[in-house]
């Protein structure tokens, strides 16, 4: 049980998956404006990132490998993905179609969201069970949200402040994702794992 | 391809898409026949290039990488390589993989002779941080040829300066070598654990029964 | 401005897949500890721009729009993959180092919007083009990026050219001697300020010319 | 008679002011400050008099500098201390003996990647000082760890004036004879707590550490003027001193060998400048009472799990800044509630009951 | 073998994931935007096709696409830019968009022909008056959308900003200049 | 009796020493007076008056028109020799309709109809006496006193609390009032209490106002429906809905009125407004002003006719000792700066205060340190450092989200800022914003109904047309036949 905890605290803050790893920066830069917006694609992200990294192992385990068929992986793994992401699309677009209509374009780019083939891929470099990969999956998206919504509130009073021409836009929203990323280091060598 | 063909498959996405997926797996197929027995001999040469390191210190006749046995540990299973001079095992080797580092789990080769001391160890693979984790590697640094000719009873306090151990932190950085001392540490112990079984002769070719293993 | 020279101009400057469209950000950050990295990834990312832009290209009337998306992502996957196994047989160093981001390539958002938007509806040759362009302007920013944060953060420059990419690129091989370096630079933290602050030096220099050319038209109107 | 000649531009009320202002509140901070300081200066020599100038330089400097190229009013904007401030923070929180490009390169840090970048003051988020701590700690741990047993200027080890600037612009590691393990080095190592003689220590700021974090009581005493004239909150030292306090008694009770007590958490490492000068900065803090509690709790509860847990032997940085920025969404889910209404902004319904709401 | 297994299980794949796409766009369905609706609830439903879309409806649709800016509406002003950018989710550069407070139009009465084009022309119906005699405004009703104002034969229409009085006075921004 | 406290507020200094000690002087009659028709919240008064006309002290010059409004009536004898545009006492110096009236000296008054048993009238003679005498809230806000008392009607009020709080700083006209004519003062407000049927009433006085304060009790001490309570001096002890929550524990829910829980307040400055209205039905043609602040020579409470150009009540007063940086109308925390001297007294005036640059602790604006001593302080419960960021940033809708509307505009956040940010003026702007956008907003409804109705009218004459056409092809190929 403690074991658990600590693989979730640990993808979640220690690995954050965009602090640390640098994987899910197009939807962190790009759906972090608002912070009711980052939640949504907090929680969208969430949701994927724990299915596939358990449809993923699956795949692994019950077909790839028992298949020998590792150079199918990459195609594999982005189908399921897309697959996913497509269905939690839907299911978003008939729940909340202003929730749909504002996470706009960045809902397919889930698909395309390093996070979710990334964690895949790091599970399988870790040789993770199911559950680990389920944990793992969790604990990234968990830390993806967490991160997204600290960076949402950060801009959204940056925003407000009176940025010099050159940095306005993108290059204070990267530094500030640094500076908070500095902050993060902080959480270095926890023993979590 | 015909334009009928285009046309039909057009209105039926299922099969379009079905069609793509054999054309691509046939290319992906294609790509692993030309390129497996490669990635296999680049595989098989940083096995024999890091088994070179860590057992050159140990006289032997053989192939370690072709000489190896599975040993069940702590639910795992490790692949060992033995070094044999004639029947007898002068030493072996083996991955062992450390508790997380600053950027994740350090894979380590260790080289163990049959006195039970570290022969030489080698760092398989890490992600720490360049210029500063990255100096366990020996292309960096020395540190770790440290660990050469120390064992469980060498009176060695294991562990790094600053928890007490006598192994240096490079500037800055415990967690990494925290990590590697302490991973080299356990893999004596459970060289101690297997001992017997590890040096026992093998008989005949019954040993290699173990496919060569890719490293991990 | 002819075609060409417009993807041309779009690819390494104008619509620079770093530095102004802020895409593959990833890859850009994750790679760029040290300039040799970036130039291998940015490499990488460019063979399947460019493969993956003549075959969308080529495919592009018959790929139906209800999946074209999921087409797209098989082709790129197979690419990449492809890419992924080659490095691995004959570039296997660099392919270490890199590890898990050239399977990642596929997921490069620059990837997915160039099919989109471009190899979609234009010829093979002019995909190809596009894609060698945007690949070229994506590897040089990597470069800089990575040129800049390993300068900064250890002092060196293409350290280790030699040993990832083969012996002939030793010569690229650059060392400051006695400087200590910020390590931070190599940090993931780093690769956000130095990216931040590369985007707002370009930022200014668009500014400036903007207003350059501004004055030399308020100038002209004067004249006239 | 004298005459008046209105002012053609409406101008709107209040016509009055409070004294209050934002020189006057820099100058109130660094008054509370110079106790720490001075015992720094006193405990470790010159060498510590040159760190906090060359900090302070730093800061100013590149204050001054960006202001110029940002074409902002440098005299005007330099007169609000606030670079001053943030440099004097910062080179109480470096090693005494530091090298001067270390304390200059964090001053220029804090000021331009922590503050101009952002507008300047008031438009950051991030505490600029604990930025440039970071920023340096990472970058050059083995300068950022180099510490100096206490040596009492015109005491015989001391340095002399000349020997200080030896040490500070000299370069070249410090002799082994004076580096030393700070006050928290225990928490690493675990056993071996500090017993009351060396608490008392703690207190006086007697022991190797930071420049001017050692000595728990000057830093209480400038607190304490800092909260006497509300130039600070009192919920956030309150709340993060005594979150940390209730965490270390906590673990304490349940493993003493390896949990010290709480008296060395609030004593030793930086708890007492962070609680008064550094987590109070008003500029990364929330504004509301709750918030700046929840705040503070927050800052206490990551410093006690970093220091316990964490790699990096002193949290407080780190903390800060992580608390710093969840103060956004702090700020956000705390708002008081507005009069007449619910907390969820609803006017409140016509029939209020007598026994409140 | 292998090379056959392999591509067996993409296609299987392919044509299975395809499928349930082709199944799922059509639960789908094309359901009425939402957006569309706020769009147009936020414009202000003059049709008086300034912005160059036949109708206020037209102009939200577009927008919803994307192929319209927010500030495609002049009656409306910053407030309306400000109001839709918020309902797409985007920003709005204010750059192009002189706010020119609310205008009226007023009839020059030694200009006005009595002709009435300006009284078909009126969106709101705003304007009073008889064929050959003069016609007047009515404050109340009239947007300034300046629909008048460009048909009328002698230019006798013109747009002029309300005055203020007292009553509509406002505060002007602090550090801004005064209004 | 139990006081409750209201959130935030602030101890700004009370400067109330120089005009407080001294008894209210009469101001000679001016050579001119400048009388606006709107002097209250609502309709302004329409002229009963040509040029030419001479008039007497108390006639009725305008009339109110339209239900909150009030008349206008003359301050004096004298003749109307102007009725036009003057410059009003508002911070834009726009002009305003004003009726000039040239004194004849006389102070001749109208003829009168004094109340024989002013506790026997009924409720709404009371209320139009109080209507016809243009009685309107005489604490700044100015609101028709008679629509308050109307509101009684319509709502059961059991709370009748009068406002002797004068938290803003230099004002003293309604302490010293409270000084002098308590005994009138009490006779007002028990007429309102009157008039309203409120089971109790309660006098709040800052406790700042000993003397006053006991010149109360004394006077309601024979009332044991009234009573005198001390409040601690907070501002803004003054604002209604401050008080009402002082008083009565109570909060006025948002956009509700106060005589909706029950309450009415009213300004001791109105009461005794009201006691000469009913008792001697006598007009509101006069009231105390403050003359204040560091600049005056020589600072002092004076009964003023409204419509007195403020030159000469400054000019009584000694005139300036040194130039001021503002003069304003009402106290230094929510009054307005005088655009000019020829602006005249008006009924809501209870201060002209010319204030020295020493006094106003002017310091330049600097960037907001987020310090949250506005958050503190507001005693609504705003956030105005983050109101002002998006006020700035041009995003009033998000501040409207925030609960722009529900400032008071006391200026407590302003006051205290160490940024010395122009919070208030910020807000000020931003309340005329979304009053704007709301006006614009209603336009577009009327807008889109008048564009429908245009549609429908289209759409109903093609049809007549359509309807005509073929009936006309019918009988033109009848006729052909």
């Amino acid at each position: 049980m403690k074991e658990y905890l600590l693989l979730l605290l640990g993808t979640a803050l220690v690995n954050n998956v965009i602090l640390v790893r640098f994987l899910g920066l197009c939807p962190f830069l790009g759906v972090s404006g608002k912070l009711e917006t980052a939640l949504g694609m907090g929680l969208a992200t969430t949701f994927v990132l724990t299915l596939t990294s358990g449809a993923t192992w699956v795949v692994e385990h019950a077909l790839l490998q028992p298949l020998d068929m590792m150079h199918l992986r990459i195609l594999t793994y982005i189908l399921v993905i897309a697959a996913v992401v497509q269905f939690t699309e839907m299911a978003i677009q008939k729940a909340s179609p202003v929730l749909h209509h504002t996470l706009g374009i960045y809902l397919p780019l889930i698909t395309t969201n390093c996070a979710v083939l990334g964690t895949a891929l790091l599970n399988l470099q870790q040789d993770n069970s199911l559950i680990q990969s389920l944990l793992y999956g969790a604990g990234s998206a968990l830390g993806f949200t967490l991160v997204i919504l600290l960076f949402a509130g950060l801009r959204e009073r940056i925003a407000l402040a009176n940025v010099p021409a050159a940095f306005a836009g993108t290059p204070i929203a990267l530094i500030t994702a640094g500076l908070l990323s500095l902050a993060f280091m902080g959480f270095a060598g926890l023993p979590v794992r | 391809m015909s334009s009928t063909l285009a046309a039909g498959l057009r209105r039926r996405p299922g099969l379009l898409l079905g069609a793509f997926a054999l054309g691509c797996s046939a290319m992906l197929g294609a790509g692993d026949l030309a390129t497996r027995e490669e990635i296999r001999q680049r595989q098989a040469d940083d096995l024999r290039h890091a088994l070179d390191q860590t057992l050159s210190a140990v006289p032997h006749d053989n192939n370690p990488a072709e000489d190896t046995i599975a040993v069940e540990d702590a639910g795992r299973s490790v692949t060992v390589y033995r070094a044999r001079m004639a029947a007898e095992v002068n030493g072996v080797a083996f991955n062992w993989v450390s508790e997380a580092g600053y950027g994740g789990p350090i894979t380590l080769t260790v080289g163990i002779g049959r006195d039970g001391r570290i022969a030489s160890v080698r760092v398989l693979s890490h992600s720490e941080t360049p210029g500063l984790g990255d100096k366990i590697d020996v292309r960096k640094s020395d540190w770790i040829r440290g660990f050469d000719g120390r064992g469980l009873d060498t009176g060695t306090r294991w562990g790094v300066r600053k928890d007490g151990g006598e192994f240096d932190q490079f500037a800055g950085a415990t967690i990494t070598p925290r990590a590697v001392v302490g991973a080299v540490h356990a893999s004596l112990k459970f060289f101690a654990a297997h001992r017997e079984h590890l040096l026992a002769a093998p008989a005949g070719a019954a040993a290699a029964a173990a496919q060569p293993g890719s490293p991990t | 401005m002819s075609e060409v020279r417009r993807v041309v101009r779009d690819g390494l400057w104008d619509n620079n897949v770093v530095f102004a469209q802020m895409l593959g950000m990833c890859p850009t950050l994750a790679t760029t500890g040290s300039a040799t990295n970036g130039l291998g990834m940015g490499l990488a990312t460019t063979v399947v721009l460019v493969c993956s832009g003549v075959l969308v290209s080529l495919f592009r009337n018959v790929i139906a729009r209800e999946v074209r998306i999921a087409i797209y992502v098989l082709l790129m996957s197979t690419v990449v993959t492809l890419v992924d196994m080659t490095m691995n047989a004959w570039l296997h160093e660099l392919h270490k180092v890199l590890g898990l981001f050239i399977p990642l390539i596929v997921v490069n958002c620059a990837i997915m919007g160039r099919a989109e938007s471009f190899a979609s509806k234009r010829a093979p040759g002019m995909a190809a083009l596009d894609g060698l362009m945007m690949g070229v302007g994506f590897t040089l920013a990597l470069m800089v990026l990575g040129g800049v944060r390993e300068a900064i953060g250890q002092g060196t420059l293409f350290a280790d050219a030699s040993m990832l990419l083969g012996e002939h690129f030793a010569f690229l091989e650059l060392r400051l001697d006695g400087y200590r370096g910020v390590l931070l630079m190599i940090l993931p933290p780093g690769g956000f300020l130095a990216l931040g602050f590369l985007v707002a030096a370009r930022q200014r220099m668009l500014a400036r010319a903007r207003a350059r050319s501004e004055g030399a038209g308020a100038a002209m109107t004067a004249g006239t | 008679m004298t005459t008046w000649t209105p002012n053609r531009s409406p101008v709107a009320a209040p016509h009055v002011h409070g004294r209050a202002n934002v020189p006057q509140v820099m100058r109130t901070v660094l008054l509370a400050l110079l106790p720490a300081t001075a015992t720094g200066v006193w405990l470790f020599g010159w060498p510590a008099l040159n760190t906090v100038l060359l900090a302070i330089a730093g800061c100013v400097a590149a204050e001054a500098a960006a202001l110029a190229i940002g074409r902002r009013p440098v005299g005007h904007t330099l007169a609000d201390g606030s670079a001053v401030v943030t440099g004097l923070i910062l080179a109480l929180c470096l090693p005494p003996w530091a090298p001067w490009w270390l304390a200059l390169l964090g001053g220029v840090f804090a000021i331009v990647v922590g503050k101009q970048v952002f507008g300047g003051l008031g438009q950051n988020v991030l505490n600029p000082a604990m930025l440039a701590r970071v920023a340096l700690l990472v970058s050059f741990p083995l300068e950022m760890t180099a510490w100096v047993a206490p040596q009492p200027l015109f005491s015989a080890a001391s340095p002399g004036l000349v020997e200080g600037l030896a040490i500070t612009f000299g370069g070249g590691p410090l002799p082994d004879a004076v580096s030393s393990a700070t006050a928290l080095a225990p928490l690493k190592l675990g056993g071996d707590f500090a017993a009351g003689e060396a608490l008392l220590a703690l207190a006086l700021g007697t022991v190797p550490g930071s420049l001017g974090e050692t000595s728990a009581l000057a830093l209480l005493a400038g607190g304490a003027l800092l909260v006497a004239r509300r130039i600070v909150p009192w919920q956030i030292p309150a709340a993060l001193l005594g979150t940390l306090a209730v965490l270390a008694a906590l673990f304490n009770q349940i493993d003493p060998a390896h949990y010290p007590g709480p008296l060395l958490h609030l004593l030793g490492g930086s708890a007492m400048m962070c609680a008064f000068f550094i987590a109070t900065d008003p500029v990364g803090a929330p504004v509301t009472p709750l918030g700046r509690a929840i705040f503070g709790a927050g800052i206490g509860a990551l410093i006690y799990v970093i220091r316990t847990w964490g790699g990096y032997p002193e949290g407080v940085a780190f903390a800060v800044l992580l608390m710093n920025a969840a103060t956004p969404l702090i700020d956000r889910l705390v708002r008081p509630r507005r009069y007449g209404r619910l907390r969820t902004g609803a006017p409140l319904p016509l029939a209020p009951k007598e026994d409140g709401r | 073998m292998t090379m056959i297994l392999s591509v067996a299980v993409v296609a299987a794949l392919g044509l299975g994931l395809g499928w349930l796409l082709g199944l799922a766009s059509q639960w789908l369905g094309a359901t009425t935007d939402p957006v569309v609706e706020r769009l147009t609830e936020a414009l202000p439903g003059s049709q008086c096709g300034q912005c160059g879309y036949p109708g206020c409806g037209q102009a939200a649709i577009a927008l919803s696409k994307g192929e319209a800016p927010v500030t495609l509406c002049p009656p409306g002003g910053r407030v309306v830019a400000e109001k839709l950018a918020e309902i797409l989710g985007t920003t709005f550069d204010p750059g192009n968009l002189p706010d020119r407070g609310p205008l009226l139009a007023r009839v020059r009465t030694d200009y006005c022909i009595g002709c009435s084009r300006c009284i078909k022309s009126c969106p709101t119906d705003a304007i009073l008056g008889a064929t050959k005699q003069l016609h007047v405004v009515l404050e109340e009703a009239c947007i300034g959308c300046g629909a008048c104002a460009e048909v009328c034969p002698t230019g006798g229409i013109d747009l002029e900003g309300i005055p203020v009085t007292l009553r509509n006075w406002r505060w002007h921004k602090p550090g801004v200049g005064h209004a | 009796m139990k006081i409750f406290r209201f959130r935030g507020g602030i101890h700004p200094e009370g400067n109330k020493d120089p005009t407080a000690c001294h008894p209210i002087a009469r101001l000679p009659l001016p050579k001119r007076l400048y009388i606006p028709l709107q002097q209250h919240i609502g309709e302004p008064a329409a002229p009963e008056v040509k040029v030419g006309d001479h008039v007497l002290k108390g006639q009725r010059l305008a009339r109110h028109q339209g239900s909150v409004s009030a008349p206008v009536h003359a301050p004096t004898s004298g003749t109307v020799i102007a009725i036009g545009d003057h410059m009003a006492p508002h911070p834009s110096g726009l002009p305003v309709q004003t009726i000039t009236l040239e004194p004849d000296g006389e102070e001749r008054w109208v003829e009168t109809e004094p109340a024989v048993d002013p506790f026997s009238l009924t409720r709404a003679e009371v209320a139009a006496r109080v209507r016809d005498a243009g009685i309107v809230g005489l604490g700044g806000a100015a609101f028709p006193a008679a629509v308050k008392l109307d509101a009684g009607n319509r709502h059961p009020i059991d709370t009748l609390i009068i406002n002797g709080g004068e938290c803003e700083p230099y004002l003293t006209c309604d302490d010293r009032l409270m000084r002098e004519g308590a005994g009138y003062v009490v006779e007002g407000v028990r007429l309102i209490a009157n008039g309203l049927g409120a089971k109790r009433t309660v006098i709040a006085i800052e406790d700042n106002k000993p003397e006053a304060l006991e010149a109360m009790r004394v006077a309601a001490a024979a009332h044991p429906g009234i009573s005198v309570l001390r409040v601690p001096s907070r501002y803004p002890m003054g604002s209604e809905k401050q008080l009402v929550t002082t008083v009565t524990g109570r909060e006025i829910p948002a956009g509700k009125l106060s005589a909706e829980i029950g309450v009415s307040v009213h300004n001791v400055g109105t009461a005794l407004a009201v006691c000469r209205a009913v008792r001697f039905g006598k007009p509101l043609v006069s009231r105390v002003v403050t003359v204040g602040g560091g600049a005056i020579r020589n600072p002092r409470n004076v009964v003023v006719p409204i419509g007195t150009p403020a030159a000469d009540l400054v000019e009584f007063c000694g005139g300036f000792t040194v130039t001021p940086t503002r003069v304003l109308m009402g106290g230094p925390m929510m009054g307005q700066v005088l655009p000019g001297l020829e602006a005249p007294v008006v009924k809501g005036t209870s201060g002209i205060i010319a204030l020295t640059a020493a006094e106003a602790h002017a310091a330049s604006e600097r960037a907001c340190l987020h310090c949250g001593r506005c958050v503190d302080v507001c005693p609504v419960g705003l956030v105005p450092l983050e109101l002002a960021a998006r006020v700035r940033a041009g995003r009033i809708d998000d501040a409207a989200e925030l609960g722009m509307g529900d400032c008071l505009s006391c200026g407590c956040c302003a006051y205290v800022c160490p940024a010395h940010l122009p919070l208030a003026h910020l807000f000020n702007y931003a309340k005329g914003e979304i009053a704007a956008r709301r006006e614009a907003q209603r336009k577009a409804e009327e807008t889109r109904k008048l564009a429908e109705a245009r549609r429908l009218r289209l759409a109903a004459e093609a049809a007549a047309k359509a309807a005509r056409r073929p009936a006309r092809t019918t009988e033109k190929a009848e006729t052909e036949s």
